[in-house]
């Protein structure tokens, strides 16, 4: 029963939100003390609450505060931290960071930058997997500047085509181009974006493949040459190459595919000598063919679901490696059980094109009960600001079986409180209850397919109870204004009224 | 009270009476229905009538409330004698024939202008791109026109509901 | 992936707090519909919530609501329940109530009321429990009436002695007894709460074992004569009866013990044909032996830890083998996997003898997370009534071994935000670092042995931080004192001062 | 503002000022402290000193503030010039000699009167039982004595903080 030594005594989390609070929540759980940045615009933020040290380390915007690497490494140095961890987004690939990181002598939790280095340019990645032995999807294997030049390989490929950030990764700086009078548009998009980013405006043109799953691999390696996979994750439900809804096991994928995926994705984390997590993600044509998309050389957002499926702790488990341990697991002690689904919570409207809905967070009360986990960065009153990804929260569960992890989903969301803000929560109960959803016959055009009709938010069978809903709310919001100024002379009933009014967040 | 409710295609009306008992009457087209209504936390209200129970998300919005539950999503316009009064007045949404105005729905920053005052757009043309919440939306032009008012310039943060710029039809301009 | 039909159409369910709230989550991911039933006290609380049916059942005191046998069963008839799950405490082991459930042609959620009645009855239920061959503690036979009896009684046995209710349960009626002098008080003062609790004022005798552990046994049986048991319990950190941390597996037994306490649960639930879940309670002395204490004929406030190391859902267990169908699953698919702990979140004072502190909850964040549960009747606000137990919410959570689950179960409880009301959350973080419990090294004696001392809560490290604190809030306070009427002339820092005082919950 | 801050068997004098940009200056006993105080969730406090991160909870109670955390509660006493000297006539706690009250620390019933006016009890004597949430506690006498006021009845509903009855000493009755 004695407790094992912690791998670090105290570790910078360089990152915010959802994922912050999951790496300090880590370190709390292994005795590490957790040390937090933020930016002027964050000083209220979770992960700044749940830390047991926190740096102001710039103004509201990225580029002033969370990727101010210098900044950052001068908190660390300053703090006494031992290593930085850098979650997903913000840093998390950035080669430059890595090594900066290694060079003021403290433990990168994340892979050696080399491996990086390849992985995070997309056009090395392709070249460098293709030699290892991966089959990749057709396309450049350079960067292209010359709009001209995009023409004319776009032309050779074949419409439709995908423009990528070289750089890039959940979806920023991509675009789908169907013919060539979008491809302009297409590139002008993708660079900027890319540039905002990434820091690295460079965009490559890949065939696309039409209706296809994606389907990835967690990775997990040490440096003691021991590389394993956590099975898979299929993450089709995606709007604009953003991930929406994830789960595992893929629900289509058969034995021999999955062996085939996993074992290539092992193959490639080998080839580039890989450390810590890293998910290996393919194309998972209709016809069964799987192609190399690329690999994250960080934790996922989604990391969750294998977390679920497999009992082990990844976060505790980049510590450990990271501190130069081996893996606490083998491959022998990775096994399936049961399914996993997540959904992420994001501060966008699903009625009105998925627009951004930062704000104040007026009730919030996450759902809970049996194998329901939430990864979130929320709290009531909590101010959502517009400067960053919309991610507030993301909703987990487990069940025997999928059928069982859908039911429970459906439950966990209506029970989910979130007002203030809108939230895409609606848009889930109607994926979750959505035939093609539930029978898991879907790929990554699925939301685009659906969203303007089977799955719209208008229409529904309780119009009287909103009738009835909204007129008692106008009334009390009429009555409410009525009452300007309550004198003693008032009735307690109106200021009961007056209560109630309050509570229903319209004063 | 009394309301007009309007709900997609439907109009009601609808006259909600408060009872000793802190539950509402409401009588909708002449059938009353007596529900027992709280709000337990901040924008929720939970409804129980004749045993059946429902928790919504209530928001208030221009005209009305916008009610959620299982998943859809109700706006519902709820005018008063004097409300309506005024939209009488008012006309109907949206200026026919004149200018129409490009709008971000949400906060963000204007990253690019993709046109200038007097150019001539098609509908559909990229005229302005915002940034919000890290993602860039380029939007469009609705109409054929000609590019009045630029209201921003690159770098502006700008409030949901900001006027970007007007397109003015081709004849007007 | 086709859905399994569920088993009822809808269900009521005759319960209130968390119970009602975990019963009805099962509900509705089976997709029954669940019907709550509330008293006047109760329209606001989350079991009405979460229902999609609730109705009104009488004044606020439970023998006026929840105790009212014809009115719950005059709901269930009107509403078109086919079935009753009653939760634990109220009418769970009331054989009466599941009598009258059956005559009025609906389904009882819980074993035969033959066998709720040996086992309610804790007098039968040790004769029964010899005969099937299970050990039990020496006491008396048979319930006593007579003040001078008991004391001969007690003096035949030796003190110290229990004094138990007969229909007794979760420590209500219930007192320990170590000399001749107390017995009047301790009868009096059993009688009278059992006869609150239960309608059954009726007492019985019982040697005390000195330290024992309290350690329980999980059973589960259907209606074609299968019986399993889902592992053990350790529930030893008791205070006055009540238990306050359970966790599975118990960290002290050795695997014969083990194996010789599930099979005579076993043999117990079969010896009295049992269905559903229940628990054999046992005490394992000091020594190795262990006694047949109770059987609970019901599902436990602690089932979670069962369920979070065995993957099994018991209520939707309860509700299959309800409909007859057979057990979904067989000892042999029931594997203990890693280690759960759980503890009790009361609104209670424990710097003040555990008194109850009923009142608003000002604030309320669950923690979240990987592998934390919470199954809970709170949100922000809620008023927690006077009438009912102080339990407010469970929190649970899941580890690789014990080791993790208590550095999980510290992380947890350090980031419950619970104000407005006091809790006993910060005595579990004392117990959660405290060398007797992180060691295993515990008994029923523990709380009382530690609780002046070493769990004592007013001692601690940071008291300066609790000065500037004090301090800041002292000075935001009176500041506000003297900022009666805010008038247009004022700053706007005067109403942020305001602004932030409201939160601060001073006014 | 300044204040006598009392915390167990420590008094220390503290000064609080705010800063422009929102932090608090305090100063303990000459000590200056600069503290970022903010207040995410009712009655919760965030503070940070010198990158040093703490969230208690925090909960106004007589003459102070209880603050929690990490297990542990302090009951802290702050008091300004115009409370220390209220305190100052009221003398300390607990009139010595005089009667003693028997108050209930919760609300709840009460279900059994033990003793009656007149009635001479010892101390550790059960002399009321109230229930609250379903548990029923005895208190008890805190002296020899008799039985003064009873100011309850069986199955009254009382108050935290209510008195039950009075017990004077021997010598007064």
């Amino acid at each position: 029963m004695k407790p094992n030594s912690r791998p670090f005594s105290k570790v910078l989390v360089a990152n915010r939100g959802e994922i912050a609070v999951r790496v300090i929540r880590g370190c709390r759980e292994l005795g590490i003390v957790p040390v937090a940045v933020y930016s002027e615009a964050d000083r209220d933020a979770l992960h700044v609450r749940q830390a047991f040290e926190a740096y102001c380390v710039g103004p509201a915007p990225s580029s002033e505060s969370y990727l101010q690497i210098d900044r950052i490494l001068e908190v660390a140095k300053q703090c006494g931290a031992e290593a930085i961890h850098p979650g997903y987004g913000f840093l998390a690939e950035n080669a430059t960071f890595a090594r900066a990181v290694l060079d003021a002598g403290l433990t990168w939790i994340g892979p050696p930058p080399e491996a990086m280095e390849v992985m995070g340019d997309k056009v090395t990645a392709r070249t460098a997997m293709t030699e290892a032995g991966l089959p990749v999807v057709p396309g450049t294997t350079e960067p292209i500047d010359d709009d001209d030049e995009a023409a004319r390989i776009a032309d050779e490929i074949g419409f439709p085509v995908m423009v990528k950030a070289s750089a890039g990764g959940g979806g920023k700086g991509m675009r789908r181009v169907n013919s060539a009078d979008e491809l302009a548009s297409a590139l002008r998009g993708a660079r900027s974006e890319a540039g905002n980013a990434f820091g690295d405006s460079r965009i490559y043109i890949e065939k696309c493949i039409d209706n296809p799953r994606h389907v990835e691999v967690q990775v997990f390696s040490d440096a003691h040459g021991n590389h394993v996979h956590l099975l898979e994750r299929d993450c089709s439900v995606q709007r604009r190459h953003q991930k929406l809804v994830e789960e595992s096991p893929c629900p289509v994928l058969d034995q021999a595919t999955r062996d085939r995926m996993t074992q290539v994705a092992v193959q490639a984390a080998r080839a580039i000598d890989y450390r810590g997590a890293g998910t290996v993600e393919f194309l998972l044509a209709p016809d069964g063919e799987c192609y190399f998309l690329e690999m994250n050389t960080r934790l996922q957002v989604e990391h969750p679901v294998t977390e679920l499926v497999t009992g082990i702790d990844l976060v505790h488990a980049q510590l450990e490696v990271a501190a130069g341990r081996p893996m606490p697991f083998s491959q022998e002690d990775i096994q399936c059980s049961g399914h996993a689904i997540e959904v992420r919570i994001c501060a966008e409207d699903p009625a009105d094109n998925f627009r951004p809905c930062p704000g104040q967070v007026a009730s919030y009360r996450p759902p809970g009960g049996p194998w329901v986990r939430v990864d979130g960065a929320l709290y009531p009153g909590y101010e959502v600001p517009v400067y960053y990804d919309p991610l507030l929260a993301k909703l987990i569960v487990w069940g025997r079986d999928r059928a069982a992890a859908i039911d429970r989903m459906k439950r966990a969301l209506r029970e989910f409180t979130l007002t203030g803000i809108r939230s895409n929560i609606p848009f889930f109960v109607q994926v979750m209850r959505h035939e093609p959803f539930v029978t898991g016959n879907y790929d990554t055009g699925y939301v685009e397919r659906y969203l303007g009709s089977e799955l719209r938010l208008g229409e529904g069978h309780h119009v009287e109870v909103a009738i009835l809903a909204a007129a008692i709310a106008e009334h009390l919001a009429e009555r409410k204004a009525l009452e300007t100024v309550p004198g003693p002379a008032k009735s307690t009933s109106s200021w009961a009224m007056a209560g109630r009014l309050k509570r229903l967040g319209r004063s | 009270m009394a309301y007009e409710v309007q709900l997609g295609g439907l109009s009601v009306r609808a006259e909600v009476r408060e009872q000793e008992n802190g539950c509402f009457e409401v009588v909708v087209d002449d059938h009353a229905t007596v529900v027992d209504a709280r709000f337990p936390e901040p924008g929720v209200m939970h409804l129980v009538r004749d045993g059946e129970a429902f928790e919504v998300d209530v928001r208030a919005i221009e005209d009305g409330h916008e009610v959620t539950l299982y998943g859809t999503r109700y706006s519902v316009q709820v005018l008063d004698e004097r409300k309506k009064a005024l939209r009488g007045f008012g006309g109907g949404a949206g200026g026919r024939g004149g200018s129409e105005s490009i709008k971000t729905s949400m906060p963000g920053k204007v990253v690019a202008l993709l046109v200038e005052s007097g150019q001539q757009v098609s509908a559909g043309q990229g005229v302005v791109v915002v940034e919000a919440m890290k993602m860039e939306n380029e939007l469009r032009a609705t109409r054929d026109g000609v590019v009045g008012t630029v209201a921003v310039a690159e770098g502006d943060a700008v409030e949901g509901g900001a006027l970007l710029l007007e397109i003015a039809p081709l004849d007007e301009a």
